[in-house]
């Protein structure tokens, strides 16, 4: 019991949350900084530039609007980045990790991922600028929206892994029986959860709560110094989460050999699927108005996802 | 549901310029708008009047750095006008071309922003670089990125020589290419599209009661271009055609300005095959009567028209001029009826806002 | 999304399209408008120059010994239009194409372009006498202001002539314009 | 360890834009500069913020107009210290052609400190990088000696 | 080129005006009309609206430069299908009323607003004016007032950005030593 403790406590500060999430969040960040450059005939920033950000930052002095409601406006960023946090200890890493015994269940999940955003709503509606009010009222918008293909992916996923709702025993069936990515039924469920990425994170087509032309950046705007590196850090923690989910969910492909093969095996996965899934999403497309938006994934992702999950129980 | 409003400005990022709107909003739709403007004005109407002829030229350059060749021209021109100078044949053609270059860059900075305000950042930068084209004639030629300081009374400044003649044709045929696959990209990228068309609609009526100028008119149908109604420089030697869109949205705006920047380079070509040799610019100091006068032309935003009264001195009485955009605010009222919030930047940048110019 | 696709495929092709600087070197046109030039040699202290600017960057002062006149020009102010190059009768100012002009805010007053120009020395008396416009002239006047009469006058009156020359008035009805 | 950490500070500016009622030639030429490829600001981890509160160097341009004096400060005031000031062009630094009007207040050094002048009308993009790495300089100083 | 009074486009709009009617070197059309009072433009407006004429532009001026409260003179500039027509009216010190084109013309809003704030000009057949541009701490009729003062002052912000250059550049050595 004790030793379920420390071993819960170590995933969330140290690995595969933590320091590690921390540390490949930002590099990820980076990298995704160079990708979109290049597709825009840029150089690019250096790799580390999403460090040097948060290092500047938290030099720098906090300023809490007159209005806003001091205690909630310095809350709102930890609580999103211990959320964040504690998701990332939760998803496993096939072959390195297997999650926190009895707590990787998918909807568990579910609802801790939708802290993050919460702490965007608490912070923009806190800070009692007009911006940060619509900002926050779209954040809200975007969150429903996506949630509902999410909740049918993962129900998908967990109806074709025989009724498993625990992410390691996804990961067990697929090890088993072949990842869901190459199973063509799937498929659908897979697209789904490619254009999910983009909308839980905020970029592209769904750049809508943050519109830096329209909002000014919404619910951030208020924020500056340690503060801003905190939803910074959030925003890093979160891209890890997601990454690690889709490869989780779709491609828990083991090499042969130790953890030392498989982590770095289940990285490169995981730089594939942002390169896709984020930074191309960010370079190639423009953002939606909110209704669109929230058109599209209650079309799109929706109906795919719905796919998947009759293909899943019609032949499981 | 609650009424709101929201302040967008006067320091907005969207807005390149300061413009202070205040928004009514209920949920997403905009209710009312509220145009406050002033946060430019320079007072550059006074400073003209104590300014001589000459140092005038410069000062009607900074009134506004996008349009920044069709003010001095224009007021030259009202100075030409006044004093009877005839500009040498070469001078003419050397005006057109100032005038395109500045034409192309400008609606293509418009277009640019207009992605950038839907998010669509490399598409932005994508025009932006394709602008850098026209950007390096300007500096190579004229000597700066935005003002060129092409013109003086009686004449034009620069001239062209072979070395720049033969940069110049390779830069313009450089251009034709990626303006083609711009003008495709406006016309059938699925996500321009879904976000302009149909957005800001100002119908025909309304454009006409509302006297509204350029590109925004002719998106609205209305097919009048001062280059074709009252041609200056060497407008009435040249062939180009007046562009119209017929469904008044934010999207036939900035096609036409597309097309216009298209029709641009080729203007320029006409002009590099008939500029006739000889001065560009007469040998002798101005002398400017008494009188009145008055010149227009067709800026990168539509008509600008100059009044010139003179008093015999080397200052002006009273020099009023009047910048498309002045006449284009009011039609905001008409456009942005019910919108949604996301589309307000859009809206006010279909209409090109140049806020100094307006404000002077 | 189609059409942009083909767009980002070939920007990632091409590779970037960043110029060096500031790490580098970048290019800079023959005919950029940069920081204005005085050649005192050469200059007539007609002062047509000051007379176009229109921010005000020129001041021309005559030393207290009555060696010559000072000519400052202040690129904080100047806009580079290049009138004065335009309207110099003499080639005296060019603009040229160094625009390494920033500088930090104590430097502000001092980022000038500073020159004398030294009258000539009288060589039989000794006495300083204005610059002998001969030998500077070198495109000739722009403008109606005869040579003749700039030989006669002193720097102020030459001011006052290229200034007052235009404003002669002229009655006629042309182009576009009535009397009133 | 926090010393060590503040010399990477200047690495990451962070870049706000105020318009003081200017011709628009130097914001256009600032976008032209943060923004696109040929340029490429973010190679010196630049990148430019919409919120005052986001920013570390101020860009100030325009002659400061009566009416537009009270938001600039205003907006002044919300940039969070250590910030470093650039004045671009001509006309926040002297006022330009715009000096003695009725309804300009400037130069702008009468109301805010300006660490870095960029004259010009408007200054091409390259001096507006060569005038933001002296701003990063004098930013990476005041640091260190802040430490 | 010399004004012609045959084949006219502006004969047919306003016969009983005399126009002066001159073109430019590429042949656009300018006439020029002199109202008597301001009273007349009403109708003259309503004429050129029936015509389709669009306004272009409205300025004010002193008719003596920089003489405060003096008699003062409104121009209106109308485009018809690419011919300018300008009219003129004067306006006395006495009476600061002119009649108010926005019935007719949408778009002469803002140009009311403009010089009803920087010249004090009163207008009639339509509501008090807002302001346009200027900043409440501004008086209006600020063209009338403040273009003379700034003249005045003109150059007090220059002179002293000048003095401060005198005082911190100095002559290149060569001159200074040379005698």
């Amino acid at each position: 019991m004790v030793n379920d403790y420390i071993h819960a406590g170590i995933a969330m500060l140290i690995f595969p949350g933590g320091l590690f999430a921390l540390a490949t969040g930002l590099l990820f960040k980076g990298m995704d900084r160079i990708a979109v450059a290049r597709l825009q005939r840029r150089v690019g920033p250096p790799m580390l530039q999403p460090v040097f950000d948060i290092i500047k930052l938290s030099t720098k002095e906090i300023l809490v609007p007159e209005s806003a409601n001091e205690t909630v406006f310095k809350l709102a960023p930890m609580m999103g980045l211990m959320g964040s946090l504690v998701c990332a200890a939760l998803v496993p890493i096939a072959g390195v990790w297997n999650g926190i015994p009895g707590a990787g269940d998918i909807f568990v999940l579910l609802y801790l991922f939708s802290l993050p955003a919460l702490s965007f709503i608490l912070g923009g509606s806190s800070s009692s600028s007009p911006f940060g009010a619509i900002g926050f009222s779209r954040e809200m918008v975007i969150m429903f929206a996506y949630e509902i293909p999410l909740l049918a992916t993962l129900l998908a996923v967990a109806v074709r892994a025989d009724w498993q709702l625990s992410l390691d025993g996804i990961i067990a069936y697929q090890t088993a029986n072949g990842p869901f990515l190459l199973d063509p039924i799937m498929i659908p469920a897979f697209l789904a959860y490619l254009m999910f990425i983009p909308g839980t994170m905020g970029i592209g087509l769904f750049d809508i709560p943050e519109a830096e032309e329209e909002v000014i950046e919404g619910p951030v705007l208020e924020y500056s110094g340690p503060l801003l590196a905190l939803f910074n850090l959030m925003s890093a923690v979160k891209l890890m989460v997601v990454l690690n989910l889709g490869v989780a969910l779709f491609f828990p492909l083991l090499l042969p050999g130790g953890i030392w093969v498989n982590l770095p095996f289940h990285l490169v996965k995981c730089l594939a699927l942002m390169l896709v899934a984020v930074s191309l999403f960010r370079a190639s497309t423009g953002r939606l108005r909110i209704d669109q938006a929230f058109n599209f994934f209650l079309k799109y992702p929706s109906s795919l996802a719905y796919v998947s999950l009759l293909g899943a129980y019609l032949l499981r | 549901m609650a009424t709101y409003s929201i302040p967008v400005g006067p320091l907005h990022v969207a807005l390149e310029e300061p413009m202070y709107f205040r928004v009514d909003i209920e949920g997403e739709t905009v209710k009312g708008l509220e145009i406050s403007a002033g946060h430019v004005h320079r007072g550059m109407e006074s400073l003209a009047l104590q300014r001589n002829y000459f140092q005038n030229i410069t000062l009607t350059e900074r009134l506004c750095s996008l349009c920044s060749n069709s003010h001095p021209c224009t007021y030259c021109m009202a100075v030409e006008n006044l004093a009877g100078i005839d500009i040498p044949e070469r001078a003419r053609y050397l005006r057109v071309m100032a005038d395109e270059i500045k034409r192309l860059a400008s609606n293509l900075f418009n277009v640019g922003i207009m992605a950038h305000t839907i998010g669509f950042n490399s598409l932005f930068m994508h025009v932006m670089e394709v602008r850098e084209l026209a950007q390096d004639i300007k500096e190579g030629v004229y000597g700066n990125r935005m003002d060129l300081a092409a013109n003086c009374i009686g004449g034009v400044k620069y001239d062209i020589d072979d070395e720049i003649e033969s940069f110049l044709r390779t830069q313009l045929k450089e251009l034709k290419r990626p303006m083609d696959e711009l003008y495709r990209t406006y016309e059938k990228d699925p996500l321009v599209t879904a976000r302009t068309k149909g957005i800001g609609i100002l119908p025909e009526k309304d454009a006409i009661r509302l006297g509204v100028v350029g590109p925004v008119a002719r998106g609205s149908g209305i097919a009048y271009d001062i280059r074709d109604k009252a041609p200056y420089s060497a407008y009435d030697q040249l062939s180009f055609t007046v562009q119209t869109e017929t469904e008044a949205d934010v999207r036939s705006r900035a096609l036409v300005r597309l097309r216009e920047a298209i029709d641009a380079i080729s203007l320029m070509e006409q002009c590099l095959d008939r500029m006739p040799k000889g001065p560009t610019v007469p040998d002798c100091l101005p002398d400017i009567p008494p009188g009145q006068s008055v010149a227009r032309s067709e800026a990168p935003r539509g008509e600008l028209i100059y009044y010139l009264k003179s008093d015999g001195t080397d200052r002006p009485q009273r020099l009023k001029w009047r910048v498309p955009t002045y006449m284009n605010w009011e039609a905001l009222h008409i456009m942005m009826n019910n919108c949604k919030i996301s589309d307000i930047p859009l809206i006010i940048n279909s209409i090109d806002p140049c806020i100094s110019c307006t404000e002077r | 999304m189609l059409p942009f696709l083909k767009i980002l495929v070939r920007n990632i092709i091409k590779g970037p399209a960043t110029e060096a600087f500031p790490f580098g070197e970048t290019y800079t046109p023959k005919r950029l408008r940069g920081r204005a030039e005085l050649d005192p040699s050469r200059c007539l202290t007609c002062g047509i120059c000051s007379h176009v600017c229109a921010g005000g960057a020129i001041a021309m002062t005559e030393s207290a010994d009555g060696r010559g006149m000072e000519f400052r020009l202040w690129h904080n102010t100047c806009t580079f239009c290049g009138l004065c190059e335009h309207y110099c009768p003499a080639n005296a100012i060019t603009m040229t194409n160094d625009w390494h002009l920033s500088h930090e805010q104590s430097e502000k007053y001092t980022c000038c372009e500073v020159q004398f120009v030294e009258y000539p020395v009288c060589e039989k008396c000794g006495e300083r006498m204005l610059p002998r416009l001969h030998q500077r002239l070198s495109k000739g006047l722009v403008g109606s202001v005869s040579t003749a009469e700039i030989m006669r006058i002193c720097p102020d009156c030459r001011r006052l002539t290229s200034a007052m020359h235009q404003i002669k008035s002229k009655v006629s009805l042309t182009a576009g314009r009535s009397n009133s | 360890m926090h010393k060590y950490l503040k010399r990477f500070v200047h690495k990451s500016p962070w870049l706000y834009r105020i318009n003081a009622g200017s011709c628009n030639g130097c914001d256009v030429e600032l976008a032209t500069t943060a923004l696109i490829p040929r340029y490429d600001v973010e190679r010196l981890g630049c990148k430019y913020c919409g919120s005052p509160r986001h920013a570390d160097i101020v860009l100030i341009s325009g002659p400061l107009t009566t009416r537009v004096k009270e938001r600039v400060l205003r907006v002044y005031e919300e940039i969070p210290r250590p910030k470093i000031t650039v004045a671009v062009g001509i006309c926040p630094i002297s006022g330009g052609v715009f000096r003695d009007s009725y309804s300009i207040e400037g130069p702008m050094d009468r109301y805010i400190p300006i660490d870095v002048n960029v004259p010009g009308c408007p200054p091409r993009p390259q001096a507006i990088m060569e005038g933001i790495l002296k701003a990063c300089e004098i930013w990476k100083k005041r640091i260190v000696e802040v430490a | 080129m010399t004004p012609t009074t045959s084949d006219s486009p502006f004969k047919a709009i306003l016969p009983y005006r005399d126009v002066i009617h001159t073109t430019d070197s590429n042949g656009n059309h300018f006439g020029w009309v002199d109202l008597p009072s301001p009273e007349a433009l009403q109708i003259t407006g309503k004429r050129l609206a029936e015509y389709g004429a669009r306004l272009c532009t409205i300025t004010a001026f002193n008719k003596k430069k920089f003489a405060q409260d003096g008699d003062m003179q409104m121009v209106y500039n109308f485009d018809l299908d690419g011919a300018v027509l300008t009219v003129s009216i004067p306006v006395t010190p006495h009476d600061r009323r002119v009649p108010s084109l926005v019935d007719y013309f949408a778009n002469a809003d803002w140009h009311e607003r403009e010089f009803a704030e920087l010249f004090e000009i009163e207008l009639t057949g339509r509501d008090a004016p807002k302001r346009l541009f200027l900043d409440p701490k501004i008086d209006t009729g600020v063209f009338n007032r403040l273009v003379p003062l700034s003249s005045m002052m003109n150059g007090a912000s220059t002179k002293q950005l000048w003095e401060t250059i005198f005082a911190e550049t100095s002559m290149p050595d060569w001159a200074k030593e040379a005698k």
